[in-house]
């Protein structure tokens, strides 16, 4: 596979490690009255989609980038990637 | 001797020696082990796997299903080898395989006569009874009888290399349509990688009489392969096979870099590539297919077109006795070819069998319309075929027979990511679907345009498509005059019959078993497949699947297309293991890690343990100490009286800067790093969200925007990774830097009563007196007149201790002074298993309590999750699961102070039966204390805080021991910790 | 000064260099390294007179040089052996900036015969296309199972800064490849 | 029919005539008392144990393609019960108990084959861990062996015991674990099944559930609505998608498992080997092949094939143990689609939803689970209570806390 980082261009997907759903980056409110039960859905309720898949890749021998990445999870073809960081502080979804 | 007395592509002053099965023969440069064989007359060449008949080479190619030799002897022997793939070389050595006995007088064979009672499937249906026989009796049976070839058993002793290349276009296959495609996109100055299987570019055009430009195809191929060899951005790949198409572009293929030579000598026998190519051109030709009939499966039958190859390319006729008529069994034009071609040649040609009614003639031969063939005779060479015609059938004399079924275009590759191939009814055969791999284009006889005018513009054409998707435009380029031969053809698919007809040869696949497997609904396509093992031999069923599904379409009354194909899958053809695995399967199949003082220990005489990646120094054999334990034991008694040493580089070390680093420290760590000192450091407890222990260390602070934190070893990659995404991906609002620095800084372990005393004599100024330097005091400094340095006051002992740190390479150094400087308080290294000592008599958790599966209130440090504040995992562990387990870290201290207590054990109440109802728990961790003369052990156990004193049993029927054990805190040195604070 | 005498990363006194045909692979442990990172919100500063290399890039400025090796993050060099983080946070206090001297082991592949040899090099190890990776770039990948920067320095120089405490494992990858490929003869390494 | 050996002979006689088909094409009925949603083996095993234990007779089997097309159809067919945890090892010696019964059972060969499984042992601390574990599978009646290096290398001396990157030091063996052959159990089952009045209809997708006052009607397919009082999906690799049409979200990830066998060689492996510090198994099979496996590819994957760098992984640590293994070729490569769940442990288990049950997240173990799986399945669909082995795997385990986490590595599907 071939990641299309945002800064790098395409990079091979052995230089990164994958962590999963997106979704990972929104951890829920600590302080909210329902906080275990919003928590375990976050840690272990997953989407899973047969197809468009917003996921966390992590560029660990690279530059150390946490990535968005659109993926098809049919056919593995890449839709797009962002700095996790860009797509958190500019607070999409 | 059946070679011609002229033409081919061999090199007749080139004459090479060789043998098979011991027997010695010659043939020239430019052979095949298969076209030299049958230069010399040989026509039997192996086994079928079932029915050990005896078998002939079929094909010219890949595709070859029937001619599997090993290859080399000795730790080079290479089972089930093509014949026809395998490149002549001087002194090559080949043995025939799956027979008992000689190939001629197999024993095996008697499978052949109880051919009626293995039919397809029956092994599924016999062997049951009495139940306990399967295993003694019946399956080693059929496990003696399994395999083709044989492992040398010994390792491979050839070199083995990976790489990657990238180019804008990648062209598979180096044939008609292949080399134009290749030279379009070489002249338009893309960066072109050609690659094919073969050792000879020009694919079908070696192996037909095609004229290009009215002169011989080979002169233009000539012509061709020296101005792709002359531009620097064209990279051609003989002996190359493309064998997968993975993700993204990413093609996998094997250079036979060495392959051909008697050894690789100073060379990589074979090469992995792995090319990451922008488009790719798939021009991988077709692979005929046959037509079964009654006892097709005889040596001196094959396919028509390897017979053209092998009579146009390697100037050889398929025939024991050179003089013997040819016959060609066809259902369209392609069969007249070969008649054609073998009359050109000064072969006899009995005449074409045409299953077509107005079957034409293109030459001075005889013509069989309407007819087909419907028995053969020759156990072991073809001497006679029945051609039947309307009812009316008669013998004749042949020597050989080529069969013709039509020609599959080879879709594999196109069809690797699961897109089917599609019927093409005028073809009758399938070619790439529109859902093949991104980028990728079949051309030529791979995309159905076999005719050489055809295959040529096709590839072209294919590359100025694919080039122009990437924005390159290439032009077209003047190409040869060609003509497409005729290539009518009926739907014919098998001749009916009683008796047995091979469809596929190496697994002994017959239409009779695709009958059985109908009646018995096996239908599906995969079904089929799986119930009669067809096309899973080494073939992977090139010349057999396509007439399975027709033959199971004609019994379903479906056409082929709905009766629909199996699943291409990587790789195309079988490709060694020794090169996928890439060559260092010894000290180096991965990278190791050293410390900084790992030469110094290597010096001492240490022994080394793989800790992960790393390599660290187990224990420091003296001189006279004859068993492990004796060092060991030295060496803790020395940290805990006087000073000991022990390199803890490989615990991981993170910086942590920024404005925010307490606050991001506060919310990844569960206890409180905010409020932590300048100059001081912390225990810190990392969990995982889910609420489970991650991680421990120790956090120090530098300066109030400055931290370092320590991780254990082996989550030293993890944890930094689980903090950045904490910092990128959850909270990137924060002013936080982090960085790894394990490899940066020597860190050695200074402990010991004495250690302030051994430190004292190397630190330059500075005062680490108790009042100056307390326990968890840390601090940057210089040591031996000048050096950098950073002291901790930690320790892992329950000792005075510390930890000091120096650019690593001054560690090796740094150890050598420390062990001169403590000379006389008897200074003493230690490995990682008195480490281990230390650490259990201390109760301090490491791999076997920190194993994932544990909590913060199991190993007593639930305390440590702190209420004042939110942190990873913080809320997750105090789910019911989690704070309900009642299971403690506690001390094990063995009721008979010599009887070893066993880690893995695990932990019952005294009287309790031993089952899984009354197990309350395990020991992690167990070790001799020379400090207390006794085994002693760390483990959990069920409400281990309230059992103190209990006495319980350590119970480990896997080895059949059971130890009595008392039930002690787990701290069993200084649970006060009034050492530490000295 | 101190008068502990330094150890290379692959455990010698002096920098161990090899020659492998055309190619030679040479340990250089005089190189100083330190990171810096930026602080939320800071500008791009210019220590020791450099400018800060884009994404991908290298630059030189004297003794001095950088590589990207993160988004506001760099790897500073200076040739010799000195304090390089102290003196680059005295260059610019406001920053993040990280001793990385002895965290790395440099080597350095070159070339008498060309760039041919080199790229050759650079494919059995690395997935990167040389073509595009030209004298300047700057990169983190893998090799080997080993996580490295690569700086082409020049068209027949790379430095491949790995690990330290991988150092031999790195060496042992780098030499095989060197041996194999120095090995060849011209005609092989044509393209 | 009854299969054996003197069928085989007499059929072998008279020219074949007498064979039947293996199972019946039936089209579907407007309703059962149970549908099962999936034709692989744990959907026709669950059918299966239904119509022969527990006397259901009103029992249909949806399989959108054709039976066994799933993982069951390629898959390593290992069968083993060396557990560590007290939620997993009773089941998975259950499934072994019901695997040494299974040919009796189905009376079709799917030739299991007791071998033995041996998982190597590199480090003390891995020696350690494989005591508590093979302590804990004695102790859930199961058998253990914990192997010396000596004795290790006398059972199987082809590995690289002289050297290694990574040492090894010994091994844990159970003996009456190995093989079965993968497809022989489908069609065993389905067989079996099928006799007993199970309808399979192949070629039957269901494209959703019927649910009125939260519990559910039927099931709509493409082969039009079927009526069920209970309906129980045993789709993994596909369960999360099927469960969203009942508007469910499952503590599960799809992800890509590749396989590999080679070309057929003369039998040298025992049994099933496990290199622990190299991501690599093998076994070798009747036909010859060894048959080998490793890492998931790590990604969300429904593609069901992998990529090359998990090949060369694997492959390197084939050679790494077995260097003699080198000239031999690689064959063919699958790529499977892996339920891989929260803790690496599966759910057998009811839903919020009235006669709607669920059993997936087997992650790359399904197949040693198969008749276990069946078994408590149908119990719990009979019964509407969890077969005593299977109690722990629970849906609500997450929330509340019990995850049976053999690994220790916490809620990464890619890491199990």
């Amino acid at each position: 596979m071939l990641i299309p980082h945002p800064l790098l261009g395409l990079r091979d997907a052995q230089e990164f490690t994958y962590l999963g759903d997106a979704s990972l980056m929104h951890r829920p409110d600590p302080a909210r009255e329902d906080a275990v039960a919003a928590f375990a859905d976050y840690v272990f309720l997953r989407d899973n989609p047969a197809g468009v898949h917003r996921e966390l890749w992590f560029h660990e021998a690279g530059d150390r980038s946490w990535l968005v990445v659109t993926r098809d999870t049919t056919t593995h073809e890449i839709l797009g990637a962002e700095l996790a960081s860009d797509v958190k502080l500019g607070g999409v979804q | 001797m059946t070679r011609l007395s002229k033409g081919g592509l061999i090199d007749r002053d080139a004459r090479l020696r060789f043998s098979f099965n011991g027997t010695e023969y010659s043939g020239y440069q430019g052979d095949t082990l298969a076209s030299a064989l049958l230069a010399n007359g040989v026509q039997l060449m192996g086994r079928s796997f079932k029915y050990h008949r005896p078998r002939g080479v079929f094909a010219a190619g890949s595709e070859e299903p029937n001619a599997m030799v090993t290859l080399r002897d000795g730790a080079r022997a290479e089972p089930n080898t093509r014949a026809t793939m395998t490149e002549l070389y001087d002194g090559l050595s080949a043995r025939s395989q799956n027979h008992i006995g000689s190939l001629e007088r197999d024993l095996l064979a008697v499978n052949d006569l109880l051919s009626p009672f293995l039919a397809a499937g029956f092994y599924y249906k016999t062997f049951m009874w009495p139940k306990a026989f399967w295993e003694k009796l019946y399956e080693p049976a059929i496990r003696r009888a399994a395999g083709l070839g044989a492992l040398s058993m010994q390792a491979d002793p050839d070199e083995y290399d990976k790489g990657f290349l990238h180019c804008d276009l990648l062209v598979i296959g180096g044939g008609a349509a292949g080399l134009s495609a290749a030279l379009t996109a070489g002249r338009a100055g893309a960066q072109v990688i050609l690659a094919d299987e073969d050792f000879a570019l020009g694919g079908r055009l070696l192996a037909e009489r095609d004229r290009l430009d009215g002169a011989e195809a080979r002169d233009w191929v000539a012509i061709t392969r020296a101005e792709l060899d002359s531009l620097p951005n064209v990279r051609v790949m003989p002996r190359t096979t493309v064998f997968g198409v993975y993700d993204h572009g990413i093609y996998g293929a094997v250079e036979r870099v060495a392959d051909h030579l008697p050894t690789p000598g100073d060379k990589v026998r074979q090469t992995l590539w792995r090319i990451t190519a922008k488009r790719a051109v798939l021009a991988a030709g077709a692979t005929e297919r046959h037509i079964p009939f009654a006892d097709n499966d005889r040596p001196g039958i094959m396919l028509a077109g390897a017979m053209r190859a092998y009579a146009n390319r390697w100037a050889v006729t398929p025939l024991k006795h050179a003089n013997d008529p040819i016959a060609i069994f066809t259902n369209g034009d392609d069969g007249h070819r070969t008649a054609m071609d073998l009359i050109a040649h000064g072969a006899r040609v009995l005449g074409v069998i045409d299953s077509r009614a107005d079957a034409p003639c293109f030459g001075q031969y005889e013509v069989f319309p309407g007819a087909t063939v419907t028995g053969t005779k020759g156990r072991q060479s073809l001497y006679a075929i029945e051609i039947t015609r309307n009812g009316q059938s008669e013998w004749h004399s042949v020597g050989a027979l080529g069969v013709s079924g039509g020609w599959n275009p080879n879709v594999h590759l196109a069809s690797h990511h699961r897109g089917r191939p599609v019927w093409d009814d005028a073809l009758l055969a399938f070619v790439p679907g529109p859902n093949g791999p991104q980028g990728l284009i079949p051309a030529g006889a791979a995309a159905g345009k076999g005719g050489v005018a055809d295959a040529l513009a096709d590839g072209m054409q294919a590359a100025i498509t694919a080039l122009l998707e990437i924005d390159i435009a290439a032009k077209p380029i003047p190409l040869p005059q060609a003509e497409n031969a005729p290539a009518a053809q009926e739907a014919f698919w098998h001749v009916p019959g009683k008796r047995r007809a091979w469809v596929d040869f190496q697994n002994d696949v017959t239409v009779k078993d695709i009958v059985l497997a109908h009646k018995e609904n096996m239908r599906p396509v995969e079904h089929l497949k799986r119930w009669t093992t067809l096309g899973m031999a080494t073939d992977q069923g090139k010349t057999s699947n396509i007439s399975a599904l027709a033959v199971m379409a004609e019994l379903t009354g479906k056409t082929i297309p709905q009766t629909g194909t199996t699943i291409f899958r990587p790789p195309y053809t079988g490709v060694s293991l020794s090169v996928l695995g890439g060559g260092d399967t010894g000290p180096h199949f991965r990278p190791k890690r050293l410390t900084p003082t790992h030469h110094w220990a290597e010096a001492q005489g240490a022994e080394f343990v793989e800790v992960g990646p790393w390599m660290r120094a187990q224990y420091f054999p003296q001189p006279g100490e004859t068993h492990w334990r004796e060092s060991v034991d030295r060496e803790v008694l020395a940290v805990r009286s006087g000073v000991g040493l022990c390199d803890v580089t490989t615990l991981g070390k993170i910086d942590v800067q920024g404005a925010d680093a307490g606050e991001f420290l506060n919310r990844v760590y569960a206890n409180m790093m905010g409020t932590l000192k300048v100059g001081m450091v912390r225990y810190g407890l990392m969990l995982r969200e889910d609420g489970h222990c991650y991680d421990d260390g120790t956090c120090a602070r530098l300066a109030e925007d400055h931290y370092v934190v320590t991780t254990t070893t082996a989550n030293a990659g993890l944890v930094y990774r689980q903090m950045e995404f904490f910092r990128q991906c959850v909270w990137p609002d924060l002013d936080v830097q982090l960085i790894s620095t394990t490899d940066a800084w020597a860190q050695i372990a200074v402990a010991g009563p004495q250690s302030r005393t051994l430190l004292q004599r190397i630190v330059d100024d500075a005062d680490i007196s108790n009042e100056a330097f307390p326990f968890m005091a840390c601090r940057e400094l210089t040591i031996c007149g000048g050096l950098r340095a950073r002291l901790f006051r930690i320790s892992f002992s329950g000792e005075l201790a510390y930890e000091v740190a120096v650019p690593a390479r001054y560690g090796h150094a740094l150890m050598q002074r420390l062990m001169e400087k403590g000379a006389d308080l008897g200074v003493t290294p230690y490995g990682t298993e008195a480490l281990g000592v230390l650490r259990i008599e201390k109760g301090h958790a490491a791999g076997a309590e920190l194993n994932g599966q544990t909590t913060a209130q199991m190993l007593g440090l639930g305390r440590m999750v702190s209420v004042k504040k939110d942190s990873v995992g913080a809320i997750m562990s105090r789910r019911e699961g989690l704070a309900g387990d009642k299971r403690r870290l506690v001390g094990l201290k063995p009721v008979n102070a010599q009887k070893p207590v066993a880690a893995g054990a695990h932990l019952f109440a005294k009287d309790a039966s031993r089952d899984m109802a009354n197990d309350q728990g395990w020991v992690t961790s167990a070790c001799y204390s020379p400090h207390l003369d006794s085994h002693i052990a760390l483990g959990f156990l069920e409400d281990g805080d309230t059992r103190m004193g209990e006495v319980i049993t350590a119970a480990n029927p896997l080895e059949g021991q059971e130890v009595t054990v008392e039930v002690v805190s787990a701290h069993f040195v200084d649970p006060e910790g009034g050492r530490l604070r000295d | 000064m101190t008068d502990l005498t330094p150890i290379t990363a692959l455990g010698g006194t002096v920098a161990r260099s090899e020659d492998f045909g055309v190619l030679r692979l040479t340990e250089q442990p005089d190189l100083s390294l330190a990171s810096l990172s930026l602080r939320k919100g800071q500008g791009v500063p210019s220590p020791f007179g450099l400018t800060l290399p884009g994404v991908g890039q290298s630059s030189q400025a004297g003794e001095y040089g950088a590589f990207w090796i993160g988004r506001d993050q760099w790897m500073i060099e200076a040739q010799g052996t000195q304090d390089i983080a102290a003196m680059l946070k005295a260059e610019v206090p406001e920053a993040s900036v990280t001793e990385q001297t002895d965290g790395f082991a440099t080597f350095e592949i070159s070339s008498a015969g060309g760039a041919g040899p080199l790229e050759a090099v650079m494919r059995k190890l690395v997935n990167l296309d040389p073509q595009a990776f030209e004298p300047g770039a700057a990169t983190r990948t893998t090799l080997e199972h080993i996580s490295v920067f690569l700086v082409r320095r020049a068209e027949d120089r790379l430095a491949v800064i790995g690990m330290r405490t991988y150092a031999g494992a790195l060496w042992h990858a780098l030499s095989t490849a060197a041996r194999r490929i120095g090995a060849q003869t011209d005609g092989e390494l044509a393209k | 029919m009854t299969f054996s050996g003197f069928k085989v002979v007499k059929e072998a006689l008279t020219g074949h005539k007498g064979w039947r088909p293996l199972w019946r094409d039936p089209d579907p009925k407007p309703a059962y008392d149970i549908v099962i949603v999936g034709g692989g083996g744990h959907g026709l095993a669950t059918a299966f144990y239904l119509a022969q234990t527990f006397g259901e007779l009103k029992v249909a089997v949806l399989e959108k393609g054709w039976l066994g097309s799933g993982n069951i159809g390629r898959n390593t067919t290992i069968i083993r019960s060396n557990y560590l945890l007290p939620g997993n090892e009773p089941f998975y010696e259950f499934s072994m108990k019901l695997w040494e019964n299974l040919e009796q059972a189905t009376n079709f060969n799917s030739m299991v084959s007791q071998r033995g499984i041996i998982n190597l042992i590199h480090t003390d601390g891995q020696r350690d861990a494989y005591r508590r574990r093979g302590n804990a599978m004695l102790l859930a009646g199961a058998d253990a062996r914990l192997l010396g290096r000596d004795e290790l290398r006398q059972m199987v001396p082809f590995l690289n015991f002289d050297n290694p990157r990574f040492p090894i030091k010994g091994g844990l063996m159970q003996a009456r674990a190995g093989t079965a052959r993968h497809d022989g159990v489908v069609w065993g089952y389905a067989r079996g099944a099928d006799q007993r009045g199970v309808d399979i209809i192949q070629n039957c997708e269901v494209t959703g559930f019927r649910i009125e006052g939260g519990a559910v009607q039927g099931v709509e397919t493409s082969r039009g609505y079927i009526g069920a009082k209970k309906v129980g999906v045993a789709v993994a690799g596909n369960s999360s998608r099927v469960m969203a049409m009942a508007g469910m979200r499952l503590p599960i990830e799809s992800h890509a498992l590749q396989a590999f066998v080679s070309e057929g060689l003369k039998p040298t492996i025992p049994g099933v080997i496990t290199f622990g510090a190299g991501h690599f198994y093998v076994s070798q099979s009747d036909k010859g092949g060894l048959v080998f496996g490793g890492d998931i590819d790590g990604y969300n994957s429904y593609a069901q094939r992998g990529n090359l760098p998990v090949v060369e992984d694997v492959i390197e640590g084939g050679m790494a143990l077995m260097p003699m293994i080198g000239r031999a070729r690689l064959l063919r490569a699958w790529g499977g689609v892996m339920d891989m769940s929260m803790d690496g442990s599966p759910i057998i288990d009811r839903t919020g939803i009235d006669g709607l049950y669920f059993n997936g997240g087997w992650c790359y173990g399904g197949f040693k689970a198969t008749p276990a799986s069946g078994y408590a399945f149908a119990h719990l669909l009979a019964t509407d209570r969890p077969h005593e082995t299977a109690t722990a795997y629970r849906f609500d385990r997450f929330a509340r806390g019990y995850v049976i986490d053999e690994k220790g590595v916490g809620a990464q599907p890619n890491l199990h």
